[in-house]
């Protein structure tokens, strides 16, 4: 069919019903391993799924806040946070110089480099 | 006949519809909200139908030429001179894409704005400022002169800092809007002193005429660095992207899906400088202001991805992941510009990056224009964009859901979806230029991800929550809009040849050929 | 705010010779220096010498800004028209198909310096006519909108 | 106090950079005006105008001018816009 | 150089006039005074496309009993005037929205304008 070609890249290619392929053939195994599953098994009759060998905390109706999401991340990025997000004034003036300044530097980039 | 004459003056109705429309809207409004919508209707309709047709026929029959109030519309010179002296337009396939993505998003965008703003007041104001801002990209990707550029640009920036500043919002959105007039001012001024540099020097203001006649003195790069710079900031790279967060947090998210369209117009503006202007000066040093884009595209990629992974406001956040999928498109062309003077590596990646970077405009301007809807849809029904209060949506609008998931997934890069297709085009051809650039770039995709898992979880995942208990789905004509364009997405992403080989290839091909550009103007003089 | 009986007195006299100064320049555009833009701010001129002689209230029971909003569409769609008229005429838009037809004001015209004549110039009048009553309703608009901020600022 | 030493610079270097202006370009001397010698030759035959000003904004770059009245037009809706009665709850208290 | 200078006063106008309103930009922190500035770059732009097109000893170039042949450029006057038209349009509605913003927000100062960053 002529509307699903492979995309090439030039050094490489990509065709999209190629992995959907793939997709399916992985629904497929993980179906097939689905179905090995205990069949008896019955939502509320007491028994808990076997997570792991602690007790499932009690978490119902939480919900982990947007902010706190990343913590870790921001946290061992913190110098490069406290230098960046500090630029961002929000002052119309600085906006212009900021404007100004890449026009000058690329002035004496272009002039005189 | 009809079908030819309205084919024989496609540009010039491309322009004249929208501004039809907007220039009665203030009276249609006065008919009532019924009325309104079914005008706002048929003006997109009838735009994105003109837009789309000039498209198609500059992608069948080539460059299409239109003269204003000349003898004929394709009487590029006057008989008894070898300049032009009109304004005209210069449709090539470059405009021809850039024409299609306004069309299709503009369509969208204005279905959807039926229902999403039906709360506001002002409204004939809002819809009558939404087509003039179409009609300023159009002009802007459309021209073929650089003083009807200008005008476009402004056009299109006063448009955009009225609609920010639409929702009055405490006068929050009026300082976003302040902020955007006052650098978009500055910026025109900038690239209105480089044409008044260049019309003293070439007398002449035809971008083929002027690209022909360019010795490149040291004024002509004066003006080169006027024209660039405020280009670059309008499309927000990064030492100048204070804007457009605060730009694109504030406007009604319609609006915010078409600012990225309109910004994605200022890089247009950039490339045609850059390549058609200016490119085939031998002493214009092309890895020079090649590498001023990739260090842009670099930095925005970098700095706006991290940006937006601390941000708690929704909009805020995707502002920042247009300002980093800017920088593949930067980074894409840069290394096009980059190694313009050499044929081989043209052939061999630079050709592929930039049809990498082209086919992202598209790509961006499709799913991050679907982001910003169902953002807006987000806010339309839980009244609140703070990440840190809502969650639990995806209970009653499923369909939101949806759409916000192929969109996050397009802006990832996961395939099958389009952002994906461009993005491979971009990280095989620039590994082939700097193996580093495209980890940087393969690194910001990851982030890109992780942080729309972050949105994904905030907004839609968790147990229902008691306030807002009263969501339930958008009205039809949003999600008619929102579906519009992940439509794009979704088949874009499985088909990515077709649009390869009839979009962006005759684009790329149409940047390069500067002789080409100025022949089709001058015929060989 | 009302100024003394001798100023609100002499702007309404001077208020008719803006306007048809205005209109001089206008329909002058082709001829002499001026031009729609130019005769339509000369008239928003008149408008604002009321605005400043009368009290904000006074000014707009006579200036409407429904009518001159409606004034304003009408200027641009004639404009608009006017361009779109010469693909009617087998030219593209904007072209100035009235020019030296002998129609309206397609007067043929002398070539070099001479005195003018005011049939002469095809389309352009009309377009210059068209701005000049878009900038006549635009700004006076604006001046009106300003003023009634001000306005309210004062109240409370 | 390196605030302002930083602005003036930016200031000096853009300053520099246009005294090209003075420095190259001849002023009472165009150094090329065929296009706008053909418009003084030919405008007053081709648009009947003896205002060859008016003859180009209106006629060889008429459209400029339709976008200069549409630039006119934003504004006043834009005032306008600023200036209207909001609904009550209209706008967003934003945090 | 002197001469030079004087002969070319208007360009060297220009530049001056630019200068000040781009200083008047950054360093000044009223809003209105911002906006002065941006009106002051506004006229030295139009000053320079203007004086590009002069020709010494030329006139007017409109026929109506025109002196003389020896014309100015017409085509940078005739972007002047597109450009004085969009100049007042921006001031115009810049000005609105500073008028907005010292009525929600009590101030005009830049440094204070900041509501939205981070």
């Amino acid at each position: 069919m002529d509307f699903f070609q492979t995309l090439q890249t030039g050094a490489g290619a990509w065709n999209p019903l190629l992995w959907l392929l793939a997709l399916a053939v992985a629904l497929g195994v993980a179906l097939a391993i689905r179905s090995r599953g205990r069949k008896d098994f019955r939502e509320g009759d007491g028994r808990k799924p076997f997570i792991s060998g602690n007790e499932e905390p009690e978490n119902a109706g939480g919900h982990v806040p947007a902010s706190n999401l990343y913590w870790g991340f921001l946290e061992s990025l913190k110098g490069y946070y406290a230098r960046l997000v500090p630029l961002h004034t929000g002052v119309p003036t600085d906006y212009v110089v900021w404007l100004l300044g890449v026009m000058a530097l690329m002035l004496v980039v272009a002039l005189v480099v | 006949m009809m079908d030819t004459f309205v084919m024989r003056h496609l540009p010039a109705l491309l322009i004249a519809v929208p501004l039809f429309a907007a220039f009665l809207m203030p009276l249609v409004g006065s008919l009532g909200p019924k009325v309104r919508s079914a005008w706002v209707f048929l003006g997109a309709l009838a735009t994105a139908a003109v837009g789309l047709a000039l498209a198609g026929k500059v992608l069948a029959t080539g460059t299409v030429l239109y003269v204003f109030g000349a003898a004929i519309p394709q009487q590029t010179l006057p008989p008894d001179a070898a300049f032009p002296i009109r304004i005209m337009f210069q449709v090539d396939a470059l405009s021809a894409l850039m024409v299609v993505i306004a069309s299709l998003s503009s369509l969208g965008i204005a279905i959807y704005s039926l229902a999403a703003e039906s709360k506001q007041s002002g409204l004939e104001t809002f819809y009558a400022m939404l087509f003039l801002l179409i009609a300023g990209v159009l002009g802007m990707v459309a021209t073929g002169d650089l003083f009807n550029f200008f005008v476009f640009l402004e056009i299109s920036s006063l448009a955009g800092a009225a609609l920010v500043a639409y929702r009055v919002d405490d006068g929050v959105a009026v300082e976003a809007g302040l902020k955007y007039a006052l650098l978009s001012t500055v910026g025109a001024l900038a690239v209105l002193t480089a044409i008044g540099i260049l019309f003293a020097q070439y007398n002449a203001l035809n971008l083929a005429s002027l690209a022909n006649r360019l010795q490149f003195t040291a004024l002509d790069q004066v003006a080169l660095v006027l024209l660039v710079v405020p280009l670059a900031m309008k499309c927000g790279a990064v030492p100048m992207h204070f804007w457009t967060p605060d730009t694109y947090a504030t406007a009604p998210s319609s609006v915010t899906a078409f600012l990225v369209v309109s910004s994605q117009a200022s890089l247009y503006g950039l490339f045609r400088i850059l390549f058609t202007l200016y490119g085939h000066l031998v002493q214009f040093s092309w890895a020079t202001f090649g590498w001023f884009l990739i260090v842009l595209g670099v930095l925005s990629m970098f700095v706006g991805v991290t940006m937006a992974i601390p941000q708690k406001d929704v909009k805020r956040l995707m502002a920042y992941h247009a300002v980093s999928q800017t920088g593949y498109m930067l980074l894409g062309v840069g290394v096009g510009l980059a190694v313009l003077g050499d044929a081989d590596a043209l052939a061999q990646y630079g050709k592929t990056a930039m049809a990498g970077g082209l086919f992202h405009v598209i790509n961006h301007a499709m799913y991050k224009g679907l982001l910003f809807l169902t953002a807006g849809a987000v806010f339309y029904r839980a009244g609140t964009r703070n990440l840190n209060k809502l969650g639990g949506l995806g209970h009653d609008m499923p369909w939101t859901m949806v759409f916000f998931m192929i969109g996050a997934l397009a802006i990832a890069g996961v395939p099958p979806f389009n952002g994906f297709a461009s993005k491979l085009l971009i990280y095989e051809s620039v590994f082939r230029f700097s193996p580093f650039l495209s980890i940087v770039a393969m690194l910001v995709s990851i982030l890109t991800l992780a942080s729309f898992v972050k949105v994904f979880h905030a907004m839609f995942l968790g147990p229902r929550r008691a306030e807002f208990a009263a969501v339930r789905e958008v009205p039809a004509p949003m999600l008619a809009g929102m579906a519009l364009l992940a439509v794009f997405v979704v088949v874009a992403g499985l088909a990515p040849q077709p649009f390869v080989d009839h979009l962006i290839v005759p684009a790329v091909d149409a940047v390069i050929d500067r002789a080409g550009y100025v022949a089709a103007i001058l015929g060989g003089r | 705010m009302k100024m003394t009986k001798i100023v609100r007195t002499t702007a309404d006299v001077f208020y008719p010779f803006c306007l048809v100064f205005g209109l001089y320049v206008v329909i002058h555009g082709h001829l002499t220096p001026g031009g729609g833009f130019q005769g339509g701010a000369v008239m928003a001129t008149g408008a604002a010498l009321l605005i400043v002689a009368h009290a904000y209230t006074d000014v707009t029971r006579r200036i409407r800004k429904t009518a001159l909003k409606i004034l304003e569409a009408i200027g641009l769609m004639m404009f608009l028209f006017a361009g779109l008229s010469g693909i009617l005429f087998e030219r593209p838009f904007m072209g100035n198909w009235m020019a030296l037809t002998g129609k309206l004001f397609g007067t043929p015209v002398a070539h070099g310096p001479n005195p003018g004549d005011l049939n002469t110039a095809g389309l352009l009048p009309l377009l210059n006519l068209g701005v000049g009553i878009e900038v006549l309703g635009g700004l006076t608009i604006i001046l009106l909108y300003m003023l009634s901020g001000i306005k309210e600022e004062k109240q409370p | 106090m390196m605030k302002i030493a930083l602005y003036a610079t930016i200031l000096l270097v853009l300053f520099g950079g246009l005294t090209y202006i003075v420095a190259d370009l001849p002023f009472g001397a165009p150094p090329v005006s065929d296009m706008d010698d053909y418009f003084i030759r030919n405008g007053q035959e081709q648009t009947g105008a003896n205002n060859i000003v008016t003859s180009i904004v209106f006629d060889f770059r008429g459209f400029d001018t339709l976008g200069e009245a549409t630039v006119l037009f934003t504004a006043v809706l834009g005032v306008g816009m600023m200036f209207r009665k909001m609904k009550e709850g209209e706008e967003y208290e934003n945090d | 150089m002197t001469t030079e200078l004087l002969l070319k006063l208007p360009y060297f106008t220009v530049v001056v006039l630019t200068l000040l309103g781009l200083a008047a930009m950054i360093f000044k922190r009223n809003l209105i005074k911002i906006l002065m500035g941006l009106s002051l770059m506004e006229s030295a732009v139009n000053l320079f496309l203007v004086a590009t097109g002069y020709r010494t000893g030329g006139v007017a170039p409109i026929f109506t009993n025109a002196p003389s042949p020896h014309m100015t450029l017409p085509t940078v006057q005739a972007l002047t005037l597109t450009s004085i038209v969009i100049g007042v349009a921006t001031s115009a509605m810049m000005l609105s929205f500073a008028m907005v913003i010292y009525k929600k927000y009590g101030t005009v100062d830049a440094d204070k304008v900041k509501k939205l960053k981070g």
